[in-house]
């Protein structure tokens, strides 16, 4: 093999055929509100980790759909808890226990 | 795919292109990475369809590269085009040939400019005065060398000593065709077929006995991109896409790749090598990769040139399969002569890429 | 003698005016250029946001103006106007005189064909919202029946709020007819996903936010806000298609069964032609244009001259119905103010 | 007395003897396993408790109280004192009395621990002494007791309504087979002390039992199958006991120490937690209390029903239950043997596993400390400032929603020329009791490590809080020595009683709401309610203080959501509104948001009428 100095840069395209969504369908079924998101960025807005990790539920919520979860972990690293954007929800999600249940369903570690 | 709806976007977008009488000029690049291509060019208008093309010796860069660099203002690209107009009207033509893709786009996005702001054209005319004492006419029609072939398309299909097909049974050729992106992208009006799906490629591909094939990344750049090769670090992104491009067109088995660019038949042919050293992989059948090539030379080889003469041993690729395949007979041992049978000397053989 | 009004077009706005009028004693008269009467929604198998069979709303407007005289298959070869009303010459070489005409011309569904970045005519399983429509009431549709389809993809706006297809406005009704269909999708392929690619959700009307949750929630549609850039077919003629995912900031791919176009409304041309006949104006949106948008939506600058429906832009059904009823309350008005 | 039988014996004892062994035993390992499951500390701590006086005392006053005399129960409702306190303290006076009945006339037999319960088989009347009949007498009453409290119980069992209970827990079956063998004991007893009463001798109840029986049934053989039937219920009884919700009656004995102790609840299903489950007596006075019963399908969330799911090991019941609950310790408050429903529940949550876990390291907390050390100068003329008081007001993120609470509450420093700092005015950190109560106790005290440096840094003596979320967790679990904690009901009852703030008392009517967290979590009922005094007139929610309804808003819910909240929201608001009052106040930031979604009537922040009533005066 040559060594060119360059390689082949990795598609940034998320590619809808190859993420596995089985997780974020478990998540769906314990919180069905999840899919109810309509992204109106209230929770981002008001969260106090979001100026440490730059946490928002709607991108968690997104990347998660998008097979992006390293990043949504990242941002969920600073979450608090405090329910504050529970509180600002238009669409009355319970962000708090979906945060948690995040934090059951998916792992770090497991790469299905 | 449904045929019919593409035949109605062609017929939507048909572009005037006159028979005889054009200015032609070259290409900055082509001449160094095809030389057989607008040589051949010549020789099939002139000799074999007969007809008048001419050209200067005193035409330069369209400075469409330095333009899309953002190495130059367009209104000094448009002097420089100015100029070349100038030459055209001073020879007495009217209508203007472009070799080169960029230069064809560059062309029609100054002529649409001055159209919509002919403050500029009048700007640009007396700027032309100032500097070489010329003046201009507009061309009257502006067309893309490939337009002419495509035009010529059934002429030279009539004079055709080969067809795009499978000596061996019959089968039309799987060809991919790959439009530089500057052909119609901007000016979708202006190209024959269209931006979406042009035909102009398809055109002669379809005269010459081959079948087009559609593949989901038909319409994506062929990765050149003047910011992207040309910056090392930006290499690997001008290679990705190339690499794109090839694994969505995989599954179809092509047999070869017609362009009309001066870029991408370069970088489709030269990266198949660097795909093939770095990733192990190659696209064509038996460890060969896709021969790319470009419109004038697969109207040479039907019009039964002798593929050295038409340059093909230039190409990274090894063309032999597809020689065979079609049924040209070919002088293996004259590869690698020149002109009057000089010796140019034996390329070293990749690892991965079959060659000869 | 009993007041003759004209009625252009035999749409639903077209049929329930002459409902009224005929319920007013007038004597209404329509014209339609089809065989049929119903115009687009006739088309339709169920309406938003009760999925009320279109057939039976059509069915009842036919119904209760079955009393009107009726001219299929005609055309308008011209309008002469006289001191104090019209001449109307129909193609049938029918002549009628009458002081009111109510335009209820209607619109015309965006030709997908134009958007050829989406292949509509192109790739074999790229269809309109006009023909799920169509498979919804006929079951006929070799794209869809007998076919495997696990995913299928909406494009929001096709043709609207699209300057490049000539389309500035919005058409209102597309993003719930999407969600419409895409649930009724869902409902037929349960296996299936569904994509909606939009750029806004415009979901302004009564219980059609009801119509977004659910079909978020019960339903798992995937929304993408996103417009979608192009989409190419693949070796097994599926669709590949191309969009970013603008909340994400990434661009986006998926390979799909099926991909439905919300094809938008748009000015219909037989009513611009129409119209030029009496030289009304027509809005810079191509649809013609009311004396005021706010107070005097159906009327235009010229006496007797009125319109309802989707000829004056977008509408959703209630709100045509809703306007071909002002309409004939404004010339009845102007009917009993005369008399007096 | 004299004895009939010499041996001292009879087979009908064996059953009574099988349920005391298995009872007895049962509850001696169960006793030995939860010390030893206590936490070291804990164990030693609960050991030395037990040679202190004052806390010997004080169990010994509790044991009587609480599991004799039901004085909480008493207190709560009189009838169903008096029905539980009948029984538990009638029965306990018949085994005492029996006891000395026989070291009295048998000493010689206190060592068969069948004797007391079966005595009056055992021996025969000889002579009518005044003692005996005085003993007699107490025996057949304390009786009579106990049947009265059976009638009741039955009466209860039929419509629980009767007894002022909307709600009450649905019996399982070992509950019910309990429940009948203890409803026949004493009827048995009677039965078969009446069949013996003219040989061994009675009083009022029984020997009246006995010339009815012997005017229809001449054979005395009847006595015997009535002993036996009497010992029977004793043993199914007490076999079934540690299977049914009696196990309360012995856990109860065991739990009060323990809690005397100050042990506190830090396993989930270990310790003092388990003994709390046993301890629970499934009398459902935590249904009624509960919140979250406005909504009858929550019926079975209750703490009863939790403590019920942990016995039987249903994990998902009681992730459910655990999950749901608002948190707000009204159980807890009205519990008869102290069943703390909130702690047992966040210990539930804490058992959870995640795979994530958030972490703080890498925030740093000098930026934040950085925004807060600033202390605002007030040079209000009007007010003498007596000591150099430098407060650090934390508003916390319930408070950044409700700008009117911080609003008011910084006008009112201002007006009193306190130096101060807002602590959190650009974000800051979570004050970890959300986290807490989710569970997560490790994450909750990276937090609170967090903003202890920041409030130390800042150089504050006074940490003032409007939200009592923050206030229950900074005096609970922050280590801030030499720096005052206060609540803003209790700072500005300071500044009115020391003059610092002059109050202008306005013609309106004020209902307090007490919110849980500063209410029954923190013990703070007064200082808000002078300050609504100050103000205006106070007036009472129908329940109040202890027994307030939480808004339904708490964070302590995982699960509950929110269009299910409505219906709490609106119970609580009913609640308040029985004085129909001119605005709601209460000194919770979420409490008020919660309200304010539902109520008509204005809901507004403590803070809020104050920082207004001090308004006028400088007009």
């Amino acid at each position: 093999m040559s060594i060119f100095g360059f390689r082949i840069s990795p598609s940034s395209a998320m590619n809808l055929d190859t993420i596995d969504r089985s997780r974020f369908e478990e998540l769906c079924r314990i919180e069905p509100d999840a899919a109810r998101c309509m992204s109106c960025g209230a929770c981002s807005a008001t969260c106090p980790a979001s100026e440490f990790s730059g946490m928002s539920v709607r991108k968690v919520l997104l990347c998660l759909q998008r097979g992006k979860e390293e990043e949504a972990f990242r941002m969920m690293n600073n979450c608090m808890l405090c329910g504050k954007c529970t509180m600002v929800c238009p669409r009355g999600i319970n962000t708090r226990h979906l945060i948690l249940s995040i934090c059951r369903i998916y792992d770090k570690e497991d790469k299905r | 795919m449904i045929y019919q709806g593409k035949q109605k976007i062609w017929s939507d977008y048909q572009k005037e292109i006159p028979d005889d009488h054009w200015f032609y000029v070259r290409s900055c690049i082509r001449q160094n990475f095809f030389p057989g291509s607008e040589r051949m060019m010549m020789e099939i208008c002139r000799n074999v369809l007969g007809k008048d093309f001419y050209e200067t010796e005193h035409h330069t860069t369209c400075g469409g590269i330095a333009y899309h660099c953002d190495t130059i203002p367009q209104e000094t690209a448009m002097t420089i085009v100015a100029r070349q107009f100038a030459l055209m009207t001073e020879a007495g033509y009217e209508n203007y040939v472009a070799s080169c893709i960029t230069s064809f786009g560059n062309y029609t996005e100054i002529l649409e400019t001055w159209h919509e702001f002919p403050e500029l054209e009048a700007k640009i005319r007396e700027m032309l005065w100032k500097a070489c004492r010329k003046e201009f006419n507009k061309p009257k029609y502006l067309a893309h060398s490939s337009d002419l072939i495509y035009k010529y398309r059934n002429d030279i299909a009539e004079k055709a000593r080969f067809r795009l097909v499978d000596k061996e049974n019959g089968e039309p050729l799987r060809v991919v065709e790959h439009i530089g992106c500057h052909y119609s992208k901007m000016f979708p009006s202006k190209g024959v077929g269209g931006a979406e799906y042009p035909y102009v490629l398809a055109g002669m591909i379809e005269s010459w006995g081959g079948n087009v094939i559609d593949y989901p990344e038909r319409r994506h750049c062929c990765g050149y991109g003047f910011r992207q090769y040309h910056v090392k670090a930006n290499r690997g992104y001008s290679l990705s896409n190339t690499h794109k491009k090839f694994e969505s067109m995989e599954p179809y088995k092509p047999d070869m790749i017609i362009t009309n660019c001066p870029g991408c038949p370069y970088f489709l042919d030269r990266w198949q090598y660097v795909i093939a050293e770095m990733e192990g992989k190659t696209y064509g059948q038996n460890g060969y990769g896709i021969p790319v090539l470009t419109y004038e030379e697969v109207a040479g080889l039907v019009l039964g040139y002798d593929p050295w003469d038409l340059g093909l041993q230039l190409h990274q690729v090894a063309v032999e399969p597809l020689l065979d395949k079609i049924g040209i007979e070919y002088c293996a041992e004259d590869k690698y002569k020149g002109l009057n049978r000089k010796d140019i000397m034996r390329p070293g053989l990749p690892e991965n890429l079959k060659c000869f | 003698m009993k007041e003759i009004v004209v009625i252009i077009g035999g749409g639903i706005a077209g049929l329930e005016a002459a409902t009224q009028l005929l319920k007013l004693g007038y004597s209404p008269i329509i014209i339609e250029k089809n065989d049929r009467l119903g115009g687009h929604v006739a088309r339709w198998n169920r309406l938003f946001p009760d999925m009320t069979p279109a057939k039976d709303i059509v069915d009842d407007l036919i119904a209760s103006s079955k009393d009107a005289n009726i001219f299929l298959n005609t055309e308008i070869s011209f309008v002469n106007r006289l001191k104090d009303s019209y001449n109307v010459m129909l193609s049938n070489g029918i002549s009628i005189n009458s002081r009111f005409i109510l335009y209820t011309t209607g619109f015309r569904l965006f030709e997908a064909q134009k958007k050829e970045e989406y292949g509509y005519g192109v790739y074999n399983q790229v269809l309109t919202n006009a023909d799920l429509e169509n498979w919804f009431n006929t079951d006929k549709d070799k794209r869809i029946s007998g076919k495997d389809i696990r995913k299928i993809g909406f494009v929001h706006c096709v043709g609207s709020r699209d300057e490049k297809a000539r389309n500035s406005q919005c058409s209102k009704v597309c993003c719930i007819t999407a969600i419409k269909q895409a649930i009724e999708m869902k409902e037929k392929f349960p296996e299936s996903e569904v994509f909606c690619f939009y750029m806004d959700l415009r979901l302004f009307g009564k219980k059609f936010e009801d119509f977004y949750t659910k079909a978020q929630r019960d339903h798992g549609i995937h929304f993408i806000r996103g417009r979608v850039s192009e989409v190419s077919e693949n070796i097994n003629g599926q669709v590949i298609v191309k969009a970013e995912d603008t909340l994400a900031g990434k661009p986006l791919k998926v390979t799909l069964d099926l991909l439905v176009l919300m094809s938008g409304m748009v000015c219909n041309p037989d009513s611009t032609k129409a119209a030029s006949m009496l030289h009304l104006p027509i809005d810079s949106d191509g649809f013609l244009q009311s004396s005021d948008n706010v107070f005097h939506i159906t009327s235009s600058p010229r006496k007797g001259i009125y319109y309802a429906g989707a000829c004056t832009g977008p509408k959703t059904v209630p709100e045509t119905l809703a306007e071909a009823r002002s309409a004939v309350l404004d010339i009845h008005s102007e009917i009993t103010a005369g008399k007096k | 007395m004299r004895e009939i039988y010499l041996s001292g014996y009879s087979n009908f004892i064996i059953p009574f003897m099988i349920g005391m062994i298995f009872v007895l035993s049962w509850c001696a390992i169960g006793a030995v396993r939860i010390i030893l499951q206590l936490p070291a500390d804990d164990r030693k701590k609960f050991f030395l408790s037990l040679i202190n006086p004052r806390i010997m005392l004080k169990n010994i006053r509790d044991w009587f109280c609480d599991c004799l005399f039901h004085v909480k129960l008493w207190k709560r409702n009189k009838l169903l004192g008096y029905m539980h306190s009948s029984i538990a303290f009638g029965w306990f006076m018949i085994i005492v009395i029996g006891h000395i009945e026989v070291f009295l006339y048998t000493p010689e037999r206190m060592h068969q621990v069948w004797y007391p319960i079966f005595f009056r088989y055992f021996v025969a009347v000889t002579e009518n002494t005044m003692k005996g009949s005085f003993f007699f007498f107490l025996m057949d009453f304390f009786l009579l007791v106990i049947l009265s409290g059976i009638v009741l119980a039955i009466v209860k069992r039929i419509r629980s309504r009767f007894f002022g209970m909307r709600r009450t827990t649905r019996a399982s079956i070992t509950d019910l087979i309990g429940l009948y063998s203890l409803w026949s004991i004493f009827p048995l007893r009677l039965l078969a002390e009446g069949f013996t009463a003219d040989i061994s001798g009675g009083s009022f109840l029984t020997k009246s039992l006995n010339t009815v029986l012997h005017s229809f049934l001449s054979d005395q053989m009847n006595m015997l199958p009535t002993w036996w039937a009497y010992s029977i219920a004793l043993c199914i009884f007490m076999c079934i006991l540690p299977f049914s919700r009696y196990m309360h009656i012995p856990a109860e004995i065991l739990l009060i120490p323990l809690r005397n102790a100050g042990i506190k609840v830090r396993h989930a299903r270990k310790g003092i937690a388990k003994l709390q489950v046993y301890s629970c007596p499934g009398c459902g006075v935590c249904i009624d209390a509960c919140p979250m019963s406005a909504v009858k399908a929550n019926i079975k969330d209750t703490t009863v029903y939790l403590n019920r799911q942990i016995k039987r090991y249903n994990e998902r019941r009681i992730e459910e239950i655990s999950d749901k609950c608002l948190l707000c310790g009204k159980c807890t408050a009205v519990c008869p043997v102290g069943v703390e429903g909130d702690k047992m529940r966040i210990a539930q949550r804490s058992l959870r596993k995640y795979n994530l876990a958030p972490s703080y390291a890498n925030i740093d907390e000098n930026i934040l400390i950085s925004r807060c050390n600033k202390f605002v100068n007030t040079s209000n003329t009007n007010v003498t400032s007596s000591k150099n008081q430098k407060v650090i007001y934390f508003s916390g993120c319930m408070t950044a929603l409700t700008p009117a609470i911080s609003k008011a509450t910084t006008s009112l420093l201002q007006k009193s020329g306190i130096s101060y700092e807002i602590m959190d005015k650009d974000g800051g950190i979570c004050c970890g009791r959300p986290m807490m109560t989710a569970g997560r106790i490790e994450q909750a005290e990276e937090m609170i490590a967090k903003n202890t440096a920041i409030i130390k840094a800042s150089g504050a003596d006074t940490l003032l809080l409007s939200c009592p979320i923050c206030y229950k967790i900074f005096k609970e679990r922050y280590d801030l020595e030499g720096i005052e904690i206060l609540h803003h009901t209790e700072f500005f009852d300071r500044l009115i009683n020391e003059g610092r703030l002059s109050v202008n008392k306005e013609d309106k009517k004020y209902a307090y709401h007490d919110p849980c967290e500063l209410g029954r979590g923190c013990g703070i009922y007064d200082q808000p309610r002078n300050i609504v005094n100050m103000a205006g007139k106070l007036v009472e929610g129908e329940k109040n203080r202890k027994e307030s309804i939480c808004c339904g808003g708490s964070l302590g819910s995982l699960t509950l959501s929110f269009e299910k909240r409505k219906a709490l929201t609106e119970n609580a608001l009913n609640n308040l509104r029985i004085a129909s009052p001119d605005t709601i106040v209460t000194a919770c930031p979420l409490c008020r948001s919660t309200f304010n979604r539902y109520s008509d009537i204005p809901v507004k922040d403590i803070a809020e009428i104050l920082d207004e009533a001090t308004m006028k005066r400088k007009r």
